[in-house]
């Protein structure tokens, strides 16, 4: 596959990388091989010698690690998406709260859990344990949250009912059937949410720096926008 | 020389994956009897059934629990209602999900132990007066007895190494559900995991281990005990 | 009433089981026939473990199956003890848990043969806590017997029980049975290729031939069919002598049997006095003679006629002799019958041994509660 | 009828799962004969060994062969260097994932099986003039085929649904390594591809039922074969 | 040469197995002893299958075992041929196969024993293609002994190998065991409880009890040790008297054997004329008398004297005579002793019954090739 390129990407990225990987076949020609799952194994494949020609992390802290090994082409990296944290419940009868400090959690959960990314090693997780933090409640959530593999999982718990709230991102959610958005996070409860993408080291053809450009082009932002994700 | 949080984890996989072997061994029992000695129509697809865990990505079977054993689902609804059990995001939970991916496992041992047992025995048995059920206590259990133990060896080590489908149906609350693969998993995906991640690995192993060598021991007495092949 | 009455057919690959026959009275029941012959087939099908194609099994009144009422009664209904031409032991428990096994299955009031007696008949006592691998073929063998005796059986089954039990065994084992057969009156079906112990023990026996039933009757009538020699083999001819025991020599150990015709003088005692006993003289162990012979060792000596001559194939010829009221056979050379002109009606002596007729010969007389005297016939 | 995606990872996970089995049963054979007849110090931790990727996460397992068979890993690399060969990111890569995971799997059936073989039909072998290696392929061979059908049988089901190991061993690439689980866990990403994880799962499904009849209609020839237990 | 030297010691559990013992030239060695003797200990140690702890196994020159400079050939090197007590044949394997098994083991230029005798000797040529569990129990055993004798072994190990045949079976095999005994020179270690087996085959008799050896020697000589009789049951004392083939009657089918002391007449062709045989002379048969009794059906009639009356503790006596230079056994009753005066010294008349001396007694001379008549001692 001399002529293609084989793009890492974060798992929650699929739907998107695949629509856009299609349209570049269309446009180019040259073929997009796509491996998807979560940051940490890509990383680590890289690191292991993957053929991997671009990188495209759902959290900065993996791509932080694959540049301080110089695995990836610093200059070519990129917080190319945002997203939004939003708070969900299951679908029903459509209500509204407020996020802000002093928000009654405990209330809101009664004997209930919260669900999200387990904040030791999903991304989502860890904002969410950012904004709880940040707003007082992490104290009241901790104990009693629902630690997802994967957003798809929170979204899931919440979804059948198992947990009446999930902090999921707003990309899943508008997507997702069974929930409903009843908050938003304010943005500076929170790192930025940012999905970097950057050409792996040594993998820097042509080829390759032409589907980096592309990704950055309007034709993908407006894939990505679709998908719910903000675009820099 | 353990932390805290090592000791947790290691005791609630412990307990997982005995209440786990313990949940599994009688219906495994069962299954594997009825595969080796009935005959009917279908009894490929009730095999089938049985090794559905094994053939299905871990997560996928924790999804279809969650479906299946979720609050909203047909059988976690029923035991919710009457008896106010809720299985997801609770130790009770990870057992099943790990008692059903091993179920397979279990019950493919008993077979082969099954099918190893001298019918003759058991007509011997039959003529001095011994009714099907007589048999099947006094004479095809206790034949059977290295293959339940193999079972339950091979069940327990996959218990304790269970990560999926635990994962996905109960989520990881320490304490309640994260055995020692969810912590590892979550070790690994943290860059700077990787000592922690061998620790715990580590324990896994001499969990695992004792599990064998206990097994071993009593094997070598059932062996004696059932007059088997020794040094002659 | 009819002990057994078996009518059964059964395909087992090329080989056509079609077995029928019917036992009178009660009593030990031989099957006897050459290897392969569907022995083991048709005991197994009494015990339940081979279900016939078709046909009927009735022991003792009770009907175990049936096919076209479609009566099968489930093996361990039907109180069978099936001592296994392979041993069967349960390699799991003890010897004692194995002899047990039965016994504790058995009904109460059925518990007729203990646990003492049959440990110290078969000699296991220092096996008891053994497992079955750790026994020898013949203890095995043994172990096996007694579970089945134990199991209270209404019907016991054996197949070759013995084929590997030393000779003083086997002599403190079949006094045994036959205190079974009569004194708790069990049927015993009886598989055995020994002609000795056959003779001894059976009241019928049924040749079996390639899966077919070839003759049926007593020891004594089978042992005169010339016919079944190919089949039966050494199964040596001889006549069946009931007699009554009416002294007994001390000094020299000889115990004086009263028949029909005269006295015999056996080795031992042969029973109390008074006792019915049944004495097997064996066709070759009858010289015949013109004269008299005086101051010979052989102590029974009998004045007959010949009532029939076969001339077999071979060397030999046996001839029928009549002594009085009961009939003997005798084997002898052709060229002896030639030479001593032994026609029909040809008055002869008879003589035989007293060492022939040891404990193998004879022995209580079966089904003697039934009644009385049987004379050879 | 099926998408050319679903043929292409229904194959390629065919391909893997055969080929997993192939890979692993000489081992497996060895090392069963091995713990079922030979008595060493270290013996149970030889067993242990075996067991290992069965009690440890199967992402732990599939990181410690990138880390091995990697080409920067030890084996990795020599193999690379001596015979151009590179496992990691491969579909044999794969394989050998799944092979590593269900080994003990295949090592339990099997030694159940040799532990279930009559000592005296080698013994009599032996006065027979066949040396030990010839006694081994003649009678124990033959004897312990029961065990090495259910162990290939429960391999070839495992292998379908390994997903941890391989996708950390080699990604997740479409036509390489994107196996059956790979492309469920692919599809439940977005909540909307739980139709496409359905048919997904049923084709893997599929596969293992038929990989079940094929082996059951192969168990009952070789029990006939064996001489083994029919209806008396 | 000595063909068996045997030494060894060995723990099985409670059970002490300590025996010794040592076989002159070839031929047969028959195994004898209750249940649990230790007999198939000592074929399986012979065998290589039970290592002694102690001692040494050698056979017909060959170190089999040696405790002491730590020699222990390999089991598949040892070129025994063993027919086992518990059958062993291998289920996956088809009769055929399982027939061929050693026979494809074993080297070209041993191959004596070929397949279509085999089959034919133990008629199994309906079953080659069928699996061992299809087998009825005597027919399991016919193609364990044939397994065994198709490995071409250098020594036959035998395990009451004929437990569940029939007789006419029975009597195929053993000549046939003579051919392999003569011809080939094989040397056997056979255990059997059947006397008649025992006494027929064997040269030697090893008799075992409770792991020991009792007692060693040819059947005649055991044969006449009473203090044997609880271990050896009803091993019947007899003569064994080496005679020649001089004449066959073939109208009555008697032939003539000339032995030193007279001439006796046996039913059926013996062997080829000129050919030496063997003739057991059972002691039960033969009567005496004190007057030769005339127009009698007994043929053999001698006149002897008598040497030695041993008075049993029963009912019998019996006594060695010298029939010039031969000696012949004879049991009878002690009342005939007291009545016929025996007493050492005595003239009296043999009288041996032709049919007594059937193809059970008369066999081909074992060890002929070592040369020469053996007088029966
Ligand atoms: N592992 C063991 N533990 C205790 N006793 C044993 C063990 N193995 C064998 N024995 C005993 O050793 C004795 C000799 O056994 P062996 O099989 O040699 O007897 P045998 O002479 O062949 O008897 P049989 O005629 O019954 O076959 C038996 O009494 C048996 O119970
Ligand atoms: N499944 C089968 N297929 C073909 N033939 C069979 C099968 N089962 C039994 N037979 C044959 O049936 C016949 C009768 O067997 P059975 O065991 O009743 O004989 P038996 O009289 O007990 O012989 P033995 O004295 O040798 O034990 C034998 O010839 C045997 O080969
Ligand atoms: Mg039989
Ligand atoms: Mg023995």
């Amino acid at each position: 596959n001399a002529q293609g390129v084989t793009v890492f990407a974060a798992a929650s990225l699929t739907d998107a990388m695949n629509d856009i990987a299609k349209a570049y076949a269309a446009r180019s020609g040259a073929g997009v091989r796509t491996s998807y799952a979560a940051s940490s194994a890509l990383a680590r494949q890289i690191e292991n010698g993957a053929p991997a020609d671009l990188f495209f992390s759902a959290d900065d802290e993996w791509m932080d690690y694959l540049e301080k090994r110089s695995l990836i082409e610093r200059s070519t990296r990129v917080a190319r998406l945002g997203n939004r944290l939003v708070l969900i419940a299951p679908a029903g009868p459509a209500r509204r709260v407020e996020i802000r400090k002093g928000l009654d959690l405990a209330a809101l959960l009664g004997s209930g859990r919260l669900a999200t990314g387990d904040p030791a090693n999903v991304p989502v997780g860890r904002y969410a344990q950012q904004a709880l933090t940040f707003l007082g409640l992490w104290p009241i959530a901790e104990p009693k949250l629902a630690r997802a593999d994967n957003v798809r999982f929170a979204l899931t718990y919440v979804e059948r009912g198992e947990a009446p709230l999930g902090i999921v991102y707003s990309t899943d959610a508008a997507i997702a059937r069974g929930v409903q958005v009843i908050g938003e996070f304010p943005p500076e409860s929170h790192a930025e949410i940012s999905y970097p993408m950057a050409i792996v080291a040594m993998h820097g053809t042509d080829a390759v720096k032409a589907f980096h450009t592309f990704l950055l082009g309007s034709e993908a932002a407006t894939v990505f926008k679709r998908f719910g994700f903000s675009v820099r | 020389m353990l932390t805290e949080f090592e000791l947790q984890a290691l005791w609630l996989s412990l307990k997982v994956a005995l209440r786990s072997v313990a949940f599994a061994l009688p219906f495994a029992v069962v299954a594997a009897y009825i595969l080796a000695r009935k005959r009917f129509p279908g009894k490929v697809l009730f095999d089938g059934v049985i090794h559905l865990p094994l053939a299905l990505p871990p997560v996928l079977v924790g999804y279809l629990l969650l479906l299946t054993f979720g609050i909203r689902g047909p059988l976690g609804g029923w035991l919710y209602d009457a008896f106010g059990l809720r299985l997801a995001f609770t130790s009770v939970g990870a057992s099943i999900a790990t008692a059903v991916m091993s179920f397979p496992l279990m019950v493919r041992a008993i077979r082969l132990s099954i099918e190893a047992i001298d019918l003759g025995l058991e007509r011997a048995a039959a003529t001095l007066g011994a009714s099907p059920l007589d048999r099947l206590i006094t004479i095809t259990l206790p034949l059977m007895l290295p293959g339940v133990l193999s079972g339950c060896v091979v069940a327990f080590a996959a218990s304790l190494g269970e990560f999926g489908a635990v994962i996905t149906f109960v989520s990881n609350i320490p304490g309640e559900t994260q055995t020692l693969p969810l912590a590892i998993y979550a070790a690994v995906q943290n860059p700077d995991g990787d000592a922690a991640a061998a620790r715990l690995a580590a324990l896994s192993l001499v969990l695992a281990l004792s599990g064998l060598i206990i097994s071993e021991v009593i094997a070598r007495r059932a062996r004696r005990m059932l007059g088997g092949a020794a040094d002659e | 009433m009819t002990m057994i009455d078996l009518d059964i057919r059964k395909r087992l690959g090329d080989f056509a089981l079609d077995v029928s026959f019917s036992i009178p009275g009660h009593g030990v029941t031989a099957l006897f026939g050459r290897s392969g012959a569907g022995k083991t087939s048709v005991i197994a099908a009494i015990a339940g473990l081979l279900r016939p194609d078709e046909g009927h099994i009735r022991v003792a009144g009770r009907t175990l199956f049936d096919a076209r009422v479609g009566a099968d009664v489930p093996i361990h209904r039907r109180r069978v003890g099936y001592v296994f031409q392979d041993g069967r032991l349960f390699p799991h428990l003890s010897v004692r848990d194995n002899l047990l096994y039965g016994y504790r299955r058995s009904p109460l009031r059925n518990r007729r043969i203990t646990m003492e007696e049959v440990v110290a008949l078969l000699g296991v006592a220092p096996l008891l806590e053994r497992r079955p691998r750790d026994l020898s073929g013949g203890e095995k063998q043994r172990v096996a017997i007694g579970r089945a005796l134990l199991a209270q059986p209404e019907v016991l089954l054996m197949d070759e029980p013995f084929a590997s039990l030393d000779a003083p065994r086997k002599r403190e084992i079949l006094p045994y049975l036959e205190r079974l057969r009569d004194e708790l009156r069990l049927p015993i079906v009886y598989v055995s290729h020994a002609i000795e112990e056959v003779v001894r023990l059976a009241n019928q026996v049924v040749v079996l031939d390639a899966g077919r039933v070839a003759a049926t009757g007593t020891p004594e009538q089978l042992g005169e069919r010339l016919d079944l020699r190919p089949l039966l083999g050494e199964f040596e001819s001889g006549a069946i002598i009931d007699a009554q025991v009416t002294a007994f020599d001390s000094q020299f150990e000889l115990s004086t049997l009263a028949f029909e015709g005269g006295v015999l003088r056996v080795p031992g005692r042969a029973g109390d006095l008074g006792a019915l006993v049944r004495v097997r003289v064996r066709a070759r162990d009858v010289s015949l003679a013109l004269e008299k012979p005086a101051a010979i060792s052989v102590q029974n000596i009998f004045a007959g006629a010949v009532e029939e001559v076969f001339e077999d194939s071979g060397a030999y010829a046996e001839l029928k002799l009549r002594v009085s009221g009961t009939r003997f056979l005798s084997r002898v050379t052709r060229e002896s019958v030639s030479r001593l002109g032994l026609v029909l009606g040809a008055q002869v002596y008879l003589l035989v041994k007293s060492v022939s007729l040891d404990h193998e010969t004879v022995s209580t007389v079966p089904g003697r509660a039934n009644g009385g005297l049987r004379h050879g016939d």
